[in-house]
């Protein structure tokens, strides 16, 4: 079996050094299926895998020990249960999907094989990720994602946006990493190791402690700082800032890392780490009120956005909103269900866009979009699927999870759960009214592409420079979309054993005085009734209200979104602004970086430093040297006289003394 | 006392007889040889120091031999710092031997007063009376005085010699008032029955340390330390550059010898007195010298000052040998032996830096100014190293000779508890480091002034390379000359 | 207050009166001249601390060799006597104070009880007593050494002098004892052969 | 157990660098090929001392003693431990990487040149080898001669303050070191023997005094902050190769001082000052991370960026656990990869372009794409990405440092943020974007010999990422017992 | 009663007239040599002193060496001064600095 698990990562990462170092011997087809057949061969092992696990094995083992010191044994090493398993499938599908669907995304980008091995090398970090037994490789795979993040955001390394949007990626994930890795010293400190089964195991001593030197409770601080990480991966508030500019990166990397996979990260470590989150309310507090502000105020932003792309992006963060309020409710199973639903039917919404995108010869806005349902109707027909889903709509599979989510939400007993419940619910409203402006403006209306005849100087080295009518993409990118969408459809209707079937086992731990979903379960009697039930709550009638309303302002009376905006214009401004955030972190945060750095090496290194201590002391040494020049006069009178005065003092000194 | 004259023991003197014979015989050949056989001259003169070397050594023994009624002294002491004053006389001559040909100053009276100041020197070195002190002192100075004017027609030249010679009488006259006073109070001249007569109390301390003072004015004034410091760059800038490399080198170990009879054979029952009079005068020196050294232009002045310093070094030593007021014989020997291995090791490096500024030098040219090193690396890359090589062993650089002597001496005073003492002597040595890395700077990061080809006698090349190779062995392997040093002195005192 | 005492005390003044004015005198002339008188008086002083030879030599040496030297050069030298004088008074204040500090110090110092006359009683010499016969005894056996040295010490001061001062003027004759000896007898005579005187033709 | 090992290490070069010099600058592809010579054979003789470590012995391994100065017993005392044995390997290695770099780039004086590196290279071997104090200081100061030259002469256009800024900077420290030094002597009661040092009992003023010292020369050295800013003006003046040992190895020696010297020597003062150590090393993280952000000159910033990794290593020794002590030792290590790739990968752009500054380029990965993957690689190793060397030692001593204290974990971990802003700001300035200019159109990829260098560094600094085991593996013994002589008081 | 102190006081006031002579006087060199030996002559009281109260001749011994080595420097100084007087047409010690810094 271990040999299994070892190629599992491995498979895509030799695909990502062939295609990388040597693409340009085996040419672009060879980068394609080297790195598919990587893939592929990584999601057959991964449902092998999923068997087996489901037949009850699970996996904890070393590969290698990568360094031990001061009593600290740090390994290299796989656990494999149900949870990684569910993220294995879920990591390895959606990256060959996209893999096949680069190769016509793709197919005139002179980085072919650099793309190709970027997005192998990204799956196997995520593998590594998520198959991790301890704190260590964790990072490590964590850090790398980021790495591939960066890399794939900063593609088209041309693009001043794009390289500007990568370096912001980088450093806001810094600044998570920065969170999580105090956890892990915290764990490592006093833990004394950064293997899961053993920490997990010390879990209630952990508990008991408090941090010797903050006097903070141990398992908080533990606990926050491994969330402030996962904030900065799935680009919580105010980490969020990175996600919509990522959408520099090819589509596909839309897709494949920042809706679908990496993104996930966060909720994937926070449920991993269940166990010792169960131990702290305050940081599930925390976490439940950071999901919920996320979930909803990304959302309203995702409102006034015209870029296709970004629409897409916002809602993303918006989900990964829910996700993480899930998690604050302790309904980790609920979140990484969510997760799952979400991966497809984002993956979805960003390879239609996507299509869209290749259709217009480049273009994302929206406004300059309209009425393409009847030229690309496999793709308007798997983004509506997208669209439904996303906005929580029964039978989808968003529904399933996002209700799940919703309801443990209200069921949460912690602070703050109140507050999310509510947010959520005004989130649910928002999501319906996002996901259905954007399919009325893209593919209903008018056909408003026709008008911006030379618009395509933008991404001059992609569009095509003629006017032909948009029509379908080829197959390489409606197939991955078609299976995609079946999932997007279907994947809710495992609800009952992944959530209340006990899947998880022992995978997720959940304290005994959070009941939320023990409490769901015990309701839970089939999908069926869920879903009829859910026809009736609340949740549903907001989302079908929000979409209504998208109806009533885009396909009914297209006029009144202006009106709108002009007589609430501080709002529109607001949310057009995002809130101010990039503006304040540019300022503040960059602006006051370089500030501080210019201060402190002006006035600290070249004033006080180099200017008053150094060069000081050297001008100073320089004019003693002067001074004492000038007693060298040239005049013999005053050599004698200083020799007498020299021999006067000795005199005087020595007489007194004895 | 002697009723009827008896001939003394001549054999400890023979290399002193051999040297005035042999003046007296070159005095009379180039009177008759003339100007066009010079060389013959100046080979006698060579013969002359070897000869004398042949004898020192031949007379080196383990133990002191007293002889001239106790006013001379033969011990290993001066057996090994005659050596090493010969030796250096002879480098000088070589290597200044072109460049007095090229003034027209190599007169058979240059040789003949190098031959003076060099029995001056063994005197002073051998002497065991403030007699013989004094008499070879003034041989010395005098001559020194006479060879620094030898460039008559040049006003720099004469007015240095003015100057040296008016505070050199000065500095005599102080040293002779030291000397009655000491003589008052104990009543003899001879130092072991000085030392005697200190140790047993029988003389007034008041009027010994009244002395002491004045004795060590004179002692200063010899080796150039503050405030007794300021006729060494006049001096050094004014005189023609052969006779600069002259006086910058062998009258240091002379000057050391006096201080070592004086203040250690005979005056040790003051040490408590000396040794504060001796830190306070290192200390200035060490700094002044150093400032000073900083703001010149000049490269003999700038050696001038590293000449104040150093010896400011050297005081450092000679004043650790007793800490507090316990005697420790070990402390003693380590910080004398220090003091002498300062000594020998500054000629040697201080031989190699005039001798590269001499090498610079030609007909009608002084390559005195640091400007004129500008490039050196360029016109020749080893006459660089060696300078390079003498530059950072004069700054305490390892792996030369300069840093051994420094370390010795630190050694010493730390030893002696002067740590204070000792972290003042290193900071200022950082400022010293400055100057002698701007002479590298010169010669290496600059690009050349002048491309004239270096030219010089086949004998100066070999000589200067070994003396630069020899400052680098020294610093390789530096326990020889140490040993050598302890050795000597250990047996002596 | 005996004789001695006496005549100590006007020495002592003179001499120290005198060597006030060579260093004050505005004339170098004069200043040689006060040397010389304070000579004398030290020359007396030492007779009555019955050092004859050394004050008879002081006279002998000193005023009647070295002083007419530097009277000698005095003259030789063209001196604007006038302008040496400028600027005297401007560094006297500084000059005086450490010079009488000095001297107050010393004299402190020396004054103490430690040389007066107990433990150094004034020494009354035998009346055949020779103070020239016994230094000459020494001189020439324990101080033979320092008597040579001092040999060698005037002999570098003439090398000195005749390297520093000696000018072979160009319009002068002189001799060559170097070339006088040197010289081959072939060159004093020339023979010169001269071809038989031509028939006229 | 006598061996030549060490002694060959140190000579070996020095020795080798007699018939560079004779040979002269005019046979220049001669002296090439000759000083690339005795740069492999100095490595060469190195490995040895890998491959025949004991890894359960604790004392000092391949020790070689003789009398050298009988007259103040000093010895010819040479031997390595876990601790210092890597730092031989690693000077061996960027020896042969620097006469590379200098191979075409050098037309002047490249005999000089070469020689000046296979000195250095040596000098730098007898720090690391020496257990006898005076041996250690003389060779630490020597080596302060070749990097003179080296900035002085081959230098860019301020090179003759930077030189002697550097020179004077570390003489200053060094000198103080020789009196505590020699006090240590007279205490030791005449020995210079750095292990009997190690037995030596001391009174806390003293301790604290010669702690003092001790710590002004090796923070110079390090360099760490206020005695930093040599650094800076050393780098951006020195040829690249200068800098690449600078870097690579020179900052190392201050480091190394503290472990050998200070640590165990001075136990109980370490412990006493241990919070104004780790305060002044933090300041070089944070405040220097900061500085460097805003540096306009890729050098200075690089310079910088060192500055603030070597505040780990001074942070790592001074928290006094096993992880931190390891892990700055390790961070040595790394940062000698990283550092030295930095400096070369600017050296690259700068032969091309003679130009340091960020603002001249932009774009370069269009015109340089192979260069500009290993520049990637070794600026995500620069600020600390998992699998690569840069992120271990910083790892091990972040742990440490929570271990230790939570807040010093906490700023010591700002470098997570500010090491990416100022690295890969730089690098977006640098190497992305549309080309900036005429000149970085003209620019031309790496060729072969380039590949090489940056090759094997490339391989350095993942293999140390991904398996550090081999190099912690032997630094365990020594590092335990150093451990607990520290934990011992010598009052 | 003159007793040995009366010579040695006297002799310190010689020597210190000679030594403020020589900073004092600015002008003439001339006058700086005979500064000199009044130094020398008040060096000579003092030996010439003790030795007659020491009973003991080594001091007069060193007074007749003094006497000569002081009339050979006499020699060398004005041979440099007459040299110096030849280069600078002057004597005036304020003119003797261009040595200097």
């Amino acid at each position: 079996m271990k040999t299994l698990y070892l190629i599992i990562p491995f498979a895509p990462l030799v695909g990502a050094i062939v295609a990388g170092l040597f693409g340009k011997a085996i040419g672009r087809a060879g980068a394609h299926w080297v790195t598919i057949v990587g893939v592929a061969v990584s999601l057959v092992c991964s449902v092998l895998v999923m068997q087996d696990v489901l037949a009850g094995n699970t996996f904890n083992g070393t590969l290698y020990t990568w360094m031990e010191a001061g009593g600290l044994k740090l390994e290299i090493g796989f656990l494999v249960d149900r949870l990684t398993a569910v993220m294995m499938i879920v990591v390895t599908f959606v990256s060959l999907m996209v893999h096949i669907y680069t190769i016509g995304y793709m197919a005139e980008d002179p980085g072919y094989q650099r793309f190709f091995s970027y997005i192998s090398l990204f799956t196997f970090s995520m593998l590594m990720l998520v198959m991790a037994n301890n704190f260590l490789q964790l990072f490590f795979g964590w850090e790398a994602v980021g790495l591939v993040s960066y890399l794939l955001i900063g593609f088209w390394y041309t693009r001043p946006t794009a390289i500007y949007a990568n370096l912001k990626a980088f450093l806001v994930n810094r600044v998570g990493d920065f969170g999580f890795l105090m956890g892990i010293g915290l764990i490592a400190a006093y833990a004394g190791s950064l293997d899961y089964a053993t920490v997990f195991a010390k879990g209630n001593d952990l508990a008991a402690l408090t941090e010797t030197v903050t006097g903070w409770p141990l398992i908080t601080a533990v606990c926050i700082g491994l969330f402030i990480g996962a904030m900065g991966k799935s680009a919580q508030f105010p980490l969020h800032v990175w996600l919509p500019d990522s959408m520099e990166g090819p589509t596909p990397i839309s897709a494949l890392i920042h809706a679908a996979t990496m993104v996930t990260a966060g909720i994937f470590m926070v449920s991993r780490m269940s166990p010792l989150f169960e131990l702290s309310d305050t940081a599930l507090s925390f976490v439940i009120v950071i999901g919920a502000i996320t979930a909803l105020f990304m959302a309203l932003i995702a409102i006034v956005q015209t870029d296709i792309k970004r629409v897409v992006a916002y809602s993303t963060l918006s989900q990964l909103g829910y996700m993480t309020a899930a998690l604050g409710a302790s309904a980790y199973s609920a979140a990484i269900f969510h997760l799952m639903t979400h991966a497809f039917f984002k993956a979805v919404l960003f390879l239609g866009a996507g299509s869209v995108i290749i259709a217009m010869h480049h273009e994302q806005d929206m406004r300059r979009m309209g009425g393409l349902r009847k030229y690309m109707p496999i793709t308007y027909l798997t983004v509506l699927i997208g669209a439904i889903a996303n906005a929580g709509l029964p039978p989808f599979a968003g529904f399933f999870s996002k209700d799940s989510i919703i309801e443990a939400v209200q069921l949460a007993n912690i602070p703050g759960a109140t507050f999310a419940y509510f947010a959520l619910l005004a989130g649910v409203f928002v999501g319906g009214f996002y996901s259905f402006r954007l399919v009325f403006f893209a593919f209903h209306g008018k056909e408003r592409f026709r008008h911006a005849g030379g618009h395509h100087g933008d991404h001059g080295d992609h569009g095509h420079g003629h006017h032909a009518e948009p029509h379908e993409s080829p197959k390489v990118v409606t197939i991955p979309l078609i299976l995609l969408a079946i999932p997007a459809i279907a994947a809710g209707w495992v609800i009952g054993p992944m959530l209340f079937g006990g899947y998880f086992g022992e995978a997720i731990f959940i304290g005994g005085n959070h009941h939320a979903i023990a409490h769901m379960q015990e309701e839970f009697h089939g999908v069926i009734p869920m879903i009829l039930h859910g026809l009736t709550a609340l949740p549903f009638w907001l989302a079908v209200s929000g979409a209504g309303t998208a109806w009533f302002l885009y396909i009914k009376r297209p006029d009144l979104p202006a009106v709108i905006k002009k007589k609430f214009a501080t709002v529109a401004m607001i949310l057009e602004e995002k809130y101010g955030f990039d503006r304040f972190n540019d300022w503040f945060l960059a602006g006051g970086a370089r500030m501080v750095g210019r201060g402190l090496w002006k006035a600290g290194d070249q004033g006080l430093i180099d200017g008053i201590a150094v060069n000081g002391s050297a001008k100073t040494i320089g004019r003693f040297a002067g001074a004492v020049r000038l007693l060298q006069s040239g005049h013999i009178y005053q050599y004698a006289f200083s020799m007498i005065l020299g021999l006067f003092v000795l005199m005087t000194l020595w007489l007194g003394r004895s | 006392m002697l009723t009827n004259f008896v001939v003394p023991d001549l054999y400890p003197a023979a290399a002193e007889l051999f040297l005035l014979t042999m003046a007296c015989v070159i005095l009379v050949v180039d009177l008759f040889a003339g100007s066009a056989r010079r060389w013959l001259t100046g080979s006698l003169t060579l013969l002359t120091l070897v000869g004398c070397a042949v004898l020192t050594y031949w007379n080196f023994g383990d133990n002191a031999s007293l002889t001239f009624a106790n006013m001379f002294v033969d011990d290993p002491l001066a057996d090994f710092l005659k050596l090493l004053v010969y030796a250096s006389v002879i480098v000088v001559l070589i290597y200044g031997r072109d460049y007095m040909a090229e003034r027209d100053l190599d007169k058979g009276e240059y040789y003949l007063l190098v031959l003076f100041a060099t029995l001056g020197m063994m005197v002073m070195i051998s002497a065991y009376n403030l007699l013989a002190i004094y008499l070879g002192l003034e041989l010395l100075s005098l001559s020194l005085y006479a060879m620094v004017a030898i460039d008559r027609d040049s006003p720099r030249a004469t007015e240095a010699a003015m100057k040296y010679f008016v505070l050199g009488a000065l500095a005599s006259g102080l040293l002779l008032y030291g000397m009655s006073m000491i003589y008052g109070a104990t009543g003899t001249l001879e130092l072991g029955l000085v030392a005697q007569s200190v140790q047993e109390g029988v003389a007034n301390r008041t009027i010994l340390t009244f002395g002491l003072v004045f004795l060590v004015a004179g002692i200063a004034f010899k080796l150039g330390v503050v405030p007794f410091h300021l006729w060494i760059p006049d001096v050094y800038h004014g005189a023609p550059t052969a006779v600069t490399l002259f006086i910058s080198s062998a009258p240091k170990l002379a000057a050391f010898a006096m201080a070592l009879r004086l203040l250690v054979s005979s005056l040790f029952g003051l040490a408590e007195q000396w040794q504060t009079m001796l830190m306070l005068m290192a200390v200035l020196s060490i700094g002044i010298g150093n400032l000073a050294a900083i703001a010149q232009t000049n490269i003999k002045r700038m050696l001038a000052y590293s000449a104040i310093s150093h010896m400011g070094f050297m005081l450092l030593a000679l004043m650790s040998g007793v800490a507090g007021s316990e005697v420790d014989p070990m402390a003693l020997i380590n910080a004398y032996s220090s003091a002498m291995y300062y000594s020998v090791a500054y000629v040697i490096m201080s031989l190699g830096a005039f001798g590269m500024v001499l090498l610079l030098s030609r007909a009608g040219y002084e390559a005195e100014n640091l400007e004129d090193f500008k490039g050196l690396n360029k016109r020749s890359p080893w006459f660089a190293a060696v300078m390079m090589v003498l530059m950072l062993s004069m700054a305490g650089i390892p792996f030369f000779v300069g840093f051994f002597a420094k370390f010795a001496v630190l050694l010493a005073a730390v030893a002696a508890k002067h740590v204070v003492v000792a972290v003042v002597a290193v900071m200022f040595s950082l400022v010293g480091a400055y100057y002698y890395l701007r002479v590298i700077k010169l010669m290496y990061f600059d690009p050349p002034a002048d491309s004239a080809p270096i030219r010089a006698g086949f004998d100066v090349r070999i000589l200067l390379s070994a003396n630069g190779i020899a400052v680098a062995l020294l610093g390789l392997f530096p326990d020889t000359l140490m040993m050598l040093c302890t050795a000597t002195l250990v047996r002596s005192l | 207050m005996e004789l001695k005492t006496v005549v100590f005390y006007v020495f002592a003044a003179i001499m120290l009166f005198a060597a006030l004015r060579v260093i004050t005198a505005r004339n170098p002339v004069h200043a040689v001249l006060y040397l010389v008188l304070a000579f004398f008086n030290a020359g007396g002083l030492w007779l009555t601390l019955q050092a004859e030879f050394l004050a008879i030599a002081l006279i002998m040496v000193y005023v009647g060799a070295v002083m007419v030297l530097f009277l000698f050069v005095v003259m030789m030298l063209d001196i604007d006597i006038a302008r040496l004088r400028q600027g005297f008074w401007s560094n006297m204040p500084l000059a005086v104070t450490l010079g009488v500090l000095m001297a107050g110090e010393m004299a402190l110092v020396l004054s103490t009880d430690y040389f007066g006359t107990t433990s150094f009683p004034d020494q009354a010499m035998p009346a055949d007593y020779s103070n020239t016969k016994e230094l000459g005894r020494l001189l020439f056996t324990a101080y033979v050494y320092p008597f040579e040295l001092a040999s060698v010490i005037l002999l570098v001061a003439i090398i000195a002098a005749v390297v520093l001062t000696l000018r072979r003027r160009k319009d002068v004759r002189h001799l060559d004892p170097a070339a006088q000896i040197a010289v081959k007898h072939t060159d004093r005579i020339r023979v010169v052969k001269m071809a038989a005187e031509k028939e006229p033709e | 157990m006598n061996s030549y090992l060490l002694s060959l290490a140190i000579w070996v070069p020095i020795i080798g660098a007699v018939p560079v010099l004779v040979l002269g600058s005019e046979r220049r592809e001669l002296v090439r090929w000759l000083a690339l010579g005795v740069a492999i054979a100095g490595f060469v003789v190195t490995l040895p001392l890998y491959t025949g470590f004991d890894r359960q012995f604790v004392g000092m391994q391949f020790v070689e003693i003789a009398p050298w100065i009988p007259r103040f017993n000093v010895q010819y005392f040479l031997g390595v431990d876990g601790i210092s044995v890597l730092f031989i390997l690693l000077n061996a290695f960027v020896t042969i990487l620097v006469i590379m770099a200098g191979w075409d780039v050098i037309e002047q004086k490249v005999a000089q040149y070469m020689a000046a590196f296979l000195i250095m290279s040596g000098l730098m071997n007898g720090i690391f080898a020496s257990l006898d104090a005076v041996l250690f200081y003389v060779f630490f100061e020597a080596s302060l001669i070749p990097m003179y030259i080296i900035i002085g002469v081959w230098g860019g256009p301020n090179r003759v303050y930077a030189a002697f800024k550097f020179f004077l900077y570390t003489l200053l420290g060094s000198l103080l070191m020789l009196v505590a030094l020699l006090y240590l002597f007279l205490q030791a009661g005449g020995s210079f023997n750095l292990l009997e040092w190690h037995q030596l009992r001391l009174t806390m003023a003293p301790q604290i005094l010669i702690f003092i010292a001790f710590l002004v020369a090796f923070a110079v050295k390090v360099p760490m902050w206020p005695v930093h800013t040599w650094l800076p003006d050393a780098h951006v003046e020195a040829p690249t190769g200068g800098s690449v040992v600078l870097a690579a190895i020179m900052l190392k020696l201050g480091a190394y001082g503290f472990v050998r010297i200070s640590l165990p020597i001075l136990p109980d003062a370490s412990h006493y000052l241990a919070p104004m150590m780790i305060g002044l090393s933090l300041i070089a993280v944070v405040y220097i991370g900061f500085v460097a952000l805003v540096q306009a000159d890729m050098k200075k910033l690089i310079a910088y960026s060192s500055i603030s990794h070597m505040g780990f290593v001074t942070l790592g020794f001074f928290i006094f656990n096993q992880l931190g002590i390891e892990g700055a030792l390790v961070q040595m290590i790394s940062h000698g990869f990283v550092s030295a790739a930095m400096f070369l990968c600017v050296g690259v752009m700068y032969d091309r372009m003679h130009s340091r500054q960020i603002a001249d380029y932009g774009g370069v990965v269009n015109t340089m794409p192979k260069f500009a993957a290993f520049f990637m690689l070794f600026a995500m190793a620069n600020s600390g990405l998992p699998a690569t060397s840069g992120f271990v030692g910083e790892f091990m001593v972040i742990l440490g440092a929570v271990k230790h204290n939570f807040w010093v974990g906490f700023a010591a971990a700002t470098t997570l943020i500010l090491g990416a802003a100022y690295t890969l700001w730089m690098y977006k300035r640098v190497v992305f974007g549309a080309v900036a200019n005429d000149h970085v159109a003209g620019l031309t990829d790496i060729g072969w010999r380039e590949t090489l260098i940056l090759t094997l560094l490339a391989a350095a600094v993942l293999a140390m990422g991904i398996y550090p085991f081999p190099f912690t593996d032997i630094m365990h013994a020594s590092v335990d017992n150093l451990l607990k002589h520290v934990a011992v008081s010598k009052l | 009663m003159i007793a040995l102190h009366h010579y040695l006081v006297l002799s310190a006031l010689l020597f210190a007239i000679g030594v403020v002579g020589i900073f004092l006087n600015r002008k003439n060199l001339i006058v700086l040599l005979m500064a000199i030996e009044l130094m020398l002559l008040a060096v000579n009281m003092n030996f010439v002193a003790f030795s007659h109260y020491l009973n003991d001749l080594a001091g007069q011994l060193f007074v007749f060496f003094i006497l000569t080595v002081a009339a050979a420097e006499s020699g060398i100084g004005l041979a440099i001064l007459v040299v110096l007087f030849r280069n600078l047409s002057t004597i005036d010690v304020d003119k003797l600095d261009s040595l200097k810094g």
